[in-house]
This record gives C-alpha cells, structure tokens and sequence, in this order.
C-alpha cells in the first residue's frame, strides 16, 4: 500500500531545505528579481546543490546523485513552491525522469552538483500523451524549428528535444540555438522560446523508449507539480491566517468572524485533501506504480485548483495590501494560476482520467 | 515489548483462545470468553476485555478471527456502544461500573443509546436543559432528548443532564448511564423526510436513576462528554474505502451502465466527483496511516466534512442523471432501519438521506468553527453566552 | 424592452392568491395528503377558478378566459410554488400554450370555469425539442402506447397526445385510457404512467403547426416552471431567515453569525437575479418574443438550481428540524428537485443555449 | 407637473439653448452654460445645474445633446466627483460650498478624488485614524489616505477625519473638502498585483484647511458619508449592458474564434458563465427599470456582488481556455491608467485585476453583511467596538 505519510528522513529534508529558503530567498528578494525578464536565481541553485545536495536527488548514486527518489524530489518541491523560489527544480526533475526513462542516467552527473541543469523541451502547458513534435530533424543530425513556452529552459545547460525519430540532446549554448525570454505570467518562472535553426545534436534514444521517456517524463510533470501546488496553497493558507489574527477590524481580529473562519477552515480541508493527493502521485512516482499515469492526472485535476483557491483567497482576505505590488501575495497568485496550467489543465487531467477510470464521454450526436 | 512482539503475542493468544473455543457454538458464549481472554479490544486494561495491547494492532486479531469464520459482535447493530459509550466509561466510569456494562455492551447483550442533544441545543449541546434534581441516593430526571438512534433497542443511553441551573454553563452539566427500562423514558419514533424513523425522541418524565449510575462528578459531566464526542469525530472518519467505494461507485456505475443518459455536461460533473470522492478517499487513508503510526492529527475533521459534501452533491448528480427516472422513488412509508441503506435504494433516496450528513454528527458548520479555532488557531467569536 | 418589473394589477393578482392559499392550502393541508398517491386539490383548484377566475387567465376572451396572458399566468405559479399548492395548474398551462398555438382556443372554455382540465402528453421530463412519440395511430382514429411520467394528468379531463401525424385529443375517461399513478419523488406532483390502448382520439393539428405548437407548449413549461421555482425559493428563503431570527444557540439568534448572515445573502442574490431571468422568461412568452427559446432556456439553466440551492440552503439551516417530515421544508426540496428534471434540466438547457447563441461545442475527436 | 409635461419642457430648454450655443464650439465655455441653463443635472435646484425636474428625465436631456453631437463632461475621468462628491455636496452643503465647487465640477474643469479609506480602517472606514485638530478658524489634518483614484489629477478631494478621539467611533467624524494643493498633501502612487497604479496613497501632514471646507457639522461626519457611500454602490449597479457586454463577451468571441482550444468540460464552464452573466445582466436591468419606477428596490448590492464574481470566474476560464498563450502576458511596467483597459488587455491581465473587484467600493464580505442586515433583517452580530 502507498505510503501518504512523511517519513522523518523527509520531514528532515524539509527543515533543511526551509532554512536554506529562509535565509537566502525571502519573497523580498524574490519579488525584487521579476521586473527583469530573467528571474532565475542561479546563486540560489547553487547553495542548494552546495549545502544541501538537493539538485541530485534522483540522480542515482553511480552517476553522483543522492539515490534518493522521487518522493523526497516531492517534499523540496513542496517547500521551494512554499517559497516561490525561482529555480529551475521542476524542470531538472521531469529531465531526470525522462533521462532515467531512457537509460542515460550518466548525463545527470553534472546536475548532481548543481550544473549543467537538464531541461525537456516541451511547452510548459504540454499534457500527458499529447505529442507535439515542432522540432525537424536533418542530417548530421541537426534540429530546426521552434517550440514556445518552455520552463525553466533559460538557466539549462542541457536540452532534451523530442522529434518524431526518437529525444535529442542539445547544448543550450550550441550554434543555431536561440532563447528568447516570454513576458511571462508566472514571472518567477519566466517562460522562453527557443529556436533551433540547424542546431547539432545527439540522438540518445529512439522509437518506443524514447516516446515513453517523454510522456512519462511529463507525466512525472503532473504528478510532482502537484507538490509544489501544495507548498503554493499552503504558504496562502498560513500567511492568510497569520494576517486575519492581527488585522483588527470593528475592533475584533477579522479572523474572529465566522465567515471569515469558515472559509479558511474549508480552504485547510482542500489543502490536507491535496496533500494526500499529491503524496499518493509522489508514492506511485517513485515506486514505479502502474497507477501513476492516474495519480498524475488526479494530482493535476485536483491540486491546481486548490492552489489557484489558496491564492484568490489569500488575495481577497488581504483586502487592500493582497491587491499591492509590495505584498508577496502576487507572487503565489501569478504561481498558482500559471501552474494550473502547466503539464496540462484540470479540465485536461479530467478527460485523461475519463479514459483512464472507464468513464466515458458520451457518443457524439 | 515491541509491536512485533506484541503481535506476535497477540497471534498466539488467538489460536491458543481457538483452541478451546468453537467459532461454530453458541455466539454469546464464544464472544464472552473472548472478552474474557482480553481479546475483545486488546488496548483495555486485563479484566476489561483487554491485554494492555497497543491499540493499533487490534485489527490484527479481528482478522485473526474473521479468518477463521468466527463470529463478530455486529458492530454496526451497536455502534454508539462501541465507538462511544465503551470509550467514556472506560475513561471516566469506576471500576463498578466497567464492570458491569463493558462486558456485555462488547458481546452486543446490551445495546446502547446517546442522549445529547435537545430540540433547544443542537449545536450548542451545553444549552442543554434536562434537568437532573438529587433526591436521597437518587436523581429525577425530567427532560426531552432527540436524534436518539437505536433508543428503542437500547437497554443502556449515555445521558446529558444539568443538576446546576445557575452555574456557567458549561460546568452545571452532569454525565449518566440511563436505565432505558426506567419507568418515565418513553421512547417515540422521529420520521425523517426519507419517510422512515431511523432515530427517535425520548421523553423522561420523573426518571428516577441511582446515583450510582451517575459517570464522574457532579457538574463535570461537559469533560466527560467531550471523551465520547472526540471518539465520535474518529468514528465517522475512521472507515478506509476502496477506490470508488461509497456513492461515487453507485454514480460511476450508472455512467458505465446507462450510455443512453449521458451527456457533455453530466460528464463534466460526474468527473469532477470522481476526482474529489478519490482525494477525499486518499485523505481519509493518509489519516489512517497517521493514526496507525500514533501520529492522529486533525484530518478527521476534514473528512467528515467532505464526506457529506460529496454525498451530498453526488446523489444530487444521479438524480439528475436519470432524468424521468430521477422523478420515481421506491418508498415513503415509515419504516425502522437499522441504518440507512445508502447503496441499496434509490438515487432520490440517497439524494434525501444525505442532507442529513451534513446536520448530523456535528453540523458542517461547526466542524468548519473547530477546524478554523483548533487547527487554524483562529479566534473565537465574543461569546455572548455563559 | 421587456418589461420586467411586476405590474400594479399583478401585484394585486399575487396578494388574492396568496391570500386563498393561506387560507385554503397552508402546508399542513399539504402534507398531510402526500402519504396517499392522489395528492391533487381539486377542492382547492375549484377556489382558484370559482373565486379567483385563474384558471383562465390565459384563455381568450372570446372563449370564456380572462385574456391576460402569461406574465399572469407566471404570478399565479409563483404563488402555487412558494405554496407547494397541489393543483394542475402548470400542467393547464403548458396545455393552453399547445391548443392556441394550434387554434384551437375553443376547447379551453370548460378550462376558465375550473373544469375538464387540459393536459399535454408528454414524459415531465421533455425538454424542448426532444420529440418523443410513444404513441402509435391506427384507424378511427385510436391511440395506443404507453407515456410515462406524465405531471398534472391525474385530474386531468382533457388529454392531448403528440404523435408522428398530428396532435389528438383523449378524453381522460375514454375507453382504453388507463392512469397509473407514480411514487413520486414530488408527491405534491404525483406523476402518473399513461397507458392508452386503442383509444379513441380526434386529431386536432397536424404537421408543422402540430409540431410547433407542441414545442412551443414545451418550451412554456420551461419559461413558466421558472416562476413557480422562484416561488419556491423564495419560500424557503425567507422561512429560512424567519426561522434563524428566532432559533437561539450560544445565546445568540443563528441568524447573527456571519457564516449564516452570507450564506444567506448570497441565497438572496440569485433568488434576486432568478426573479429576473423568470420574468424575462415570462414577458418573452407573453409578448410572442423570438427570444423566448433562449428565455425559457436560459430560465431552466438557471433558475432550477437556484431552487434546489434554496431548499437545500433551508432543510441545513432548520438543523435537525429540517430533516424532519414534520416540517414543511422537504416538501419544497423534493418540489424543487422535481422541477429541475421537469421540462428540461439545467444541463439539457445549456445545450441547448449553446446552439441558440453560437457558442458550439468542441468537434468530437 | 406630469412626466409628459415635464418631459416636453426639457425638450423645448434643451433646443432652446442649442440655438443659442454651438456644439462646435468651445468645450468649456458650452458646458458652462449648460450648467447655468439647468440642463446639467435637472434635478438640482435652479441655479445649481437644474431646473428642479425629476431624476429621471435627466438620461432624456443627454440623449438630446449626444444626438447633436455636443461635448459631453467626460464623465469616467470624473467620476468620483460626479458620482459621488456631488450627491454629498448637494445633500450637505452650505449654499456658498455648492455655488463654488458644483458647476466646475461638472464641467471637468476641477477633477474631485475621495480621502476615505486608510491602511487600518478598510472594511471598517468607521475606524479610521486621520486627525484633525482646531486651530483658530482652521483644521490641522495629519493622517494617512489609501486606495484614492485620480488623486495625482484631483483638485479637491472629499476627507473624512477625526475630530474627536474619545466619542464613540461613529461620532467623532467631521467631514471636510480637502484643497489637494495644499501645502502638506503629498500624493503617490500605489502599484497593483498588475503592475500599473491606478491608485494612489496620500499623506496628510499638518495640512490646513479653513473651517470654511468642512461639510455638516463637527462630529456629523459619518451621517454625510452616508449619503456619498449609497451613491458610490448605486453608481456601480446602475449601468446597463448589452447582451455579452463586458467579459462574458470576451470569453465567448475566444470561444468562437478559436475552435482549436475547446473541450466539453471547458464548454460546461463556458455556457455556465454566460448564464450566470445573463441572469445578473437582466437582474441589472429590472434594477434599472425600477430606478425609473422610482421604486429602487435593494438589487445593487446583488449587481456588484455578482459582477465581481462573474468577473473573476469569467477571466479565470479564459486564461485556461488559451492554455500555453495563457502563460504569457503584455505588460508588467507601471503605469498610470485613467481606468482598467478591461478588455483591451490579455486575459492574464483581465484575470489580475478582477481579483480587485471584489475588495474595492466595498468587499463583497462587507456587501452580504450589508444585505442580509438591511434587506433580510438578520441581526447583527455583537459590537465590541465602540
């Protein structure tokens, strides 16, 4: 049976990687960073490579890794979504598990260190079992063609680029490669287009392995973007009651009135049901469970809704200040709706769980 | 001794009882010499149908018996005996009294009934106002009590009185053991708006009950029945289910079923239940897990309430789903259930019994005010009140 | 532009049938017929025409009606649906609609005296635009087929049945005319199965003007049904607020807690805007208006849920009372629920508006 | 005077004064004299923009000097002015206040903002904190303003003060007009979760004002914002929109432009919209129509609450609807709009500034307390404040 609990090995992972967070990548500095167009904090990444060894928890241990797993990739997520922390996480972890996938865990040695961060290149807003393949492949082999959108691929050093032969592998500063930063949403993720115009590449991977790499790559996706929802929905929830305790009102906290109470006791019950939700997508990850494609799709139908919720909420119960440039609460709101969509929307969860529960849309007329 | 020891221990208590006692011969018998060899709930002290056991492992010896087809005391015939009243009297009875009711409530002998709330205290069960006057060694008890299941089987109630009408009112109230047999209870069935009487009013009028029936002291009785509320939380959110386990598999089937009524939209909805009843479903195992590792936290709150959300909204959605068929009902005549049968009727009797999941219990209002003031930490109202 | 305020003489029609109901039909009248399996009030359907003349409000003069028209008609149902009043009177509308549209206004006079009332042979459940004809002709001509679920028809005298060739007419005590009541979930409502084996009918409209008028008299029932269920909200609104006015726990009124004060509230709201939508709904169908199929459309997507809310809302803030069959709010949540099923559910009527505003649904893939 | 005849006169002043002054003409100079004939607000007394008519004609005369093309007052850059400051003065102010602020206000020559809100006293505006201390004939004011629109534009401003520190909180208000060139008034923009500020913060600090700019009496200042905060909500119900007007209609021309975004379940969300936008248009409109009626009835509130919920809703399914276009968003600089470009934007910024709907004019949880004391008369809760 999945184990939905924490371990104490991951709830000591926690306190470090929170501490880190704490004290170097307060929402003060965060938030000074996304009026530029490229927010990624590299010196972060690096002291969580450095002091803590994070970036290479899945890397298996013969590559340099911890050879730790998907479930504790989960927990620093849940924190470094807590901390609206821009750096390329997510992003590593779903090139980790398409790598893994296709046999070249020796490409993640550098990652394990914190360098050469590996990145899939496929929109942010790509599902599960979606193939979109804008990339062509000519002799040599090179890559040409452009694909919009993509995470975390600004501060990558390595991309990972599906075409219909099989997933290539790209220099990001090879000849022929061009990224251009999105004026994104999420401006702690900035989002790039990348062209490829006659790039050199490396094919690592063909036919079936390389087109199960990639979709449970993504898949990966959803299920630990999930975690990071939860760290999203529960900073909200946290800062909010932190807030209404002390804001006084009528001459009483605004957390003494009842429906103010109520809605942040049913916004804790969305939060503790997605948290089950994303631990049980973490457990199927890791252990290799056959119900991970729809442990992934519950997670995204479900946790990306409550922390958009978490976000409104916490917006709303701020009054005036949640609305303001200066308080952190956009932050989590721009996160929460930006990641909504990632890996593929509730409403496109849905439909693959439709398929994969046997409950099927109805026959056309 | 450590949990495998204990289990070990525990397995071996089984087969040695089995030994003796046939799982085929008289019910009673065999389930008061299981209690007798402290295999009933092996967390009780010895003597008290226990074995000092860690709590956690008693679902290791019921399986260890329902293996073997021995008989269970029908849990669900008695389950405001066993998941509260056992509970209280154990906390809070004398040994006397443990004595004497514990074995038999175990065995199902001696069914048992709660009687909290009042038509003027609902919610706010301290406004309680049935009075309970010392008379000699004796209390008369005079008084209304409603939402009474199983009272007109019941042989014993756990009973809520006010022996101080002046003092707050929280610390005015005294806790005791009703003698159902006593002349004055007079029991009357409550019809809900299914039709049927699952609970029942109970009058006591001039109820004469021995000051030896009465459970901790005089005026602490708010203490005591915070035990067996807390025990009735845990209760509700304590049943692990299968995936699609509850109405969401009854409204799932009709999906697969029934092509013919499917639409666009209704599929929208029925989705959208599908992946809350599976969260909820997964929230209610993750608490599981936590209690089981003696870690309970708050989660049951959280359970109950989506729980009667998502009855609520699901029937809500089969009814609609079978459109003309949604507007036939199979049966309004006043009936006596045990209990509800949720999955056995249909779709409008589900959609009508559910309203009740979100009253009963603990009304979702007030789970919500103790989730924002007991785990949130939010301040309470000004109390207007005592 | 559609008048949507209440006229002085429809205010004055509201308080005389308030008035009779009060007298006539408080619910404890109307629970204590539920136990049986004919709940229909004819007694009081008598008062409605003898004192009132409603019953033929939309009847031309020409034949013995009042000749006002729909948004009179829509009042009355109001009225009947805040009263949960057991009376044939949606169903008597609906089957006006059908006989004008077909000109055959001749046959509602006995309709304004209270007498032989008219009903339109189709499953409750009909929404616009779904033909159903279970019914078959032979020679004579005589009908035969079964109609289940049919509301109103139990007192009813006049039955008009749609079939492939035309509209006919059956009187209800005809030959080979067979009434089966249905255990309904609204028992103030009690369906009923129509069995016709080879009776005698006349065809009164054939071809499109019989189809149209059958449409149209369904589309009636979807913008009428919409007042009757503003009625019932509005009941169980402010029996709701009554009731929390006056139900102390923690030495406070219920109704002075905030979560409780909201929620109501926001009841309020939509009851406000489905008092709109319905009298949209009403005017349309009054003045012939070519937006009456978006009307009622948009009448049954929205004022139907709005119903069940209210009842719903009502039975959970009467607490334990409420769930009680003492008390009279689950006749008006089983009435509610009914009607939301009844001509159409909100769901049918989305799609139905999809078409009707060119918002089209997704192409199957 | 009838309607009828009422209505005709109007007429007849309005063709009146255009042939005696030119559309075409000088801006200024023509709404000045259309002031001074009455013709700018006719319900005003004579020689305050009015000739004493009913309210409701007023939409009549507008419609005469749209149909020639004459300038209008540029209403939306004024908006608090007209809206708001104007009712007030009209309502509380000393004839010589009224002859000097009305009619350059409703030219535009003089733009009005509001000093009401503060950082502590949102929700609770009786809460707020701004002194203001006699000085002779003056009033010293130091304090702190938020959320003030058109304040870096305003040559006046309507403030709210306290005058009294020790009388209950509803009581030691006094009501001013502030000289927004003041020595003392410094103004600065407030950016918002979109980037841009539409508003601004606005410190007072030892700013001077004659007693000459206050309105109603000293410790009256609460009963005069009244009467500026009923406008301020029926202000914002009383536009009426066409069908699709406003987000809705964004989201369905997506809809229909864009087939290859659709699903069934966003299909669902879609048409859910557009009924809930629907219901709450035609609720507007029946508003409207009874505001005619002279029968205003208590729908506003039920107007704004819906339009900031719909508004949020709305643009949160369009920025799901355009999936990967949905990340990317136009600008993040900051400005200084005259107003929200709502529907010029992209659907992320439509999206951001929705979520202010409801927390500006009144949070939507001040707004249901407000209805359902008002219109349901639910009591209200217990006051510990003052």
């Amino acid at each position: 049976m999945s184990n939905l609990r924490y371990d104490d090995h991951e709830e000591a992972l926690r306190d470090s990687v929170r501490a880190l967070l704490a004290a170097y990548s307060p929402w003060q500095r965060v938030l000074s960073r996304v009026d530029g167009d490229r927010s990624y904090d590299m010196a972060l990444w690096a002291r969580l490579a450095g002091h803590l060894g994070v970036t290479g928890l899945a890397v298996p241990e013969e590559h340099g890794g911890a050879g730790a797993g998907f479930r504790e990739v989960a927990v620093v997520l849940e924190e470094l979504g807590r901390a609206v922390a821009p750096v390329p996480y997510l992003g590593a972890a779903v090139a980790t598990r398409a790598l893994l996938g296709c046999g070249r865990g020796d490409l993640l040695g550098p990652l394990a260190v914190g360098e050469r961060v590996p990145v899939l290149v496929v929109p942010f807003a790509t599902s599960p079992g979606v193939p979109a393949h804008p990339v062509a492949v000519a002799d040599g082999p090179v890559l040409s063609g452009v694909v919009a959108g993509v995470a975390d691929a600004l501060p990558a050093g390595l991309l990972l680029v599906p075409a219909d032969d099989g997933l290539y592998v790209v220099d990001a500063d090879a000849p022929g490669v061009t990224m251009r930063p999105v004026l994104s949403l999420d401006a702690t993720r900035t989002l790039c287009d990348i062209t490829f115009a006659v790039a050199p590449a490396r094919r690592i991977a063909t036919g079936p392995v390389a087109g199960s790499a990639v979709t449970d790559a993504v898949t990966a996706g959803a299920a630990l973007l999930a975690s990071e929802q939860v760290g999203v929905a529960q900073w909200c929830l946290d800062t909010t009651v932190d807030y209404v305790r002390v804001r006084y009102q009528f001459g009483r906290p605004v957390g003494s009135f009842q429906a103010v109470k109520h809605r942040l006791a049913d916004l804790w019950v969305q939060v503790t049901e997605a948290r089950a939700v994303a631990r049980y997508a973490a457990d199927c990850l890791a252990t290799g469970d056959p119900d991970t494609p729809l442990a992934g799709s519950l997670a995204q139908a479900y946790c990306g809704t409550v922390a958009v919720t978490a976000a409104e909420v916490c917006v709303q119960l701020h009054g005036g200040i949640g609305f303001t440039w200066e308080h952190p609460a956009h932050l989590y709101l721009k996160r929460a709706k930006s990641a909504a969509i990632a890996f593929g929307s509730a409403d496109r969860h849905r439909t693959l769980l439709a398929g994969l529960v046997d409950l099927p849309a109805p026959a056309p007329n | 001794m450590s949990d495998d020891a204990a289990a070990e221990m525990l397995r071996g208590r089984v087969a040695a009882f089995l030994d003796r006692h046939d799982p085929a011969g008289d019910r009673t018998a065999f389930l008061r010499a299981r209690f007798d060899a402290g295999l009933a709930w092996v967390h009780h002290p010895v003597g008290l149908g226990g074995l000092d056991a860690p709590r956690r492992l008693q679902p290791l010896v019921d399986a260890e018996f329902a293996r073997v087809g021995a008989p269970d005391n029908r849990p669900r015939r008695n389950s405001i005996g066993l998941g509260m009243a056992a509970p209280t009297l154990l906390r809070h009875g004398t040994p006397t009294q443990r004595a004497r009711w514990l074995r038999p409530l175990w065995t199902g002998e001696e069914i048992w009934c709660q009687l909290f709330s009042e038509p003027g205290a609902g919610s706010d069960l301290a406004g309680l106002t049935t009075r309970a006057v010392r008379d000699g060694t004796d209390w008369i008890v005079d008084g209304q009590k409603v939402w009474t299941s199983m009272a007109h089987r019941a042989r014993w109630a756990i009973l809520l009185t006010r022996t101080d009408p002046v003092a707050p009112k929280h610390r005015g109230i005294t806790f005791f053991v009703c003698d159902m047999t006593a002349p004055g209870v007079q029991v009357r069935p409550l019809r809900q708006l299914t039709g049927e009487a699952e609970f029942n009013e109970v009058f006591l009028t001039d109820v004469r009950l021995p000051d030896s029936l009465r459970v901790g002291a005089v005026g602490d009785g708010w203490r005591v029945a915070r035990t067996t509320l807390m025990h009735e939380r845990v209760a509700i959110g304590g049943r692990p289910l299968p995936r699609e386990g509850g109405m969401i598999g009854r409204l799932a089937q009709t999906w697969r079923d029934r092509p013919e009524l499917r639409s666009a939209g209704l599929h929208h909805e029925v989705l959208q239940s599908w992946v809350r009843a599976e969260a909820a479903r997964l929230t209610a195992l993750r608490l599981r897990q936590q209690l089981l590792a003696g870690d309970p936290g708050p989660e049951s709150s959280a359970v109950k309430l989506s729980f009667a959300a998502l009855a609520q909204r699901i029937s809500g959605i089969e009814v609609e789903l079978l459109g003309g068929e949604g507007l036939r009902h199979d049966d309004w005549t006043m009936h006596r259930p045990e209990e509800p049968d949720l999955l056995g009727r249909t779709a409008t009797y589900r959609y009508l019994r559910a309203r009740g999941n979100s009253i009963e219990g603990g009304t979702s209002e007030i789970l919500r005010t103790i989730i924002a003031e007991r785990v949130l930490g939010l301040p309470a109202e000004p109390r207007v009140d005592r």
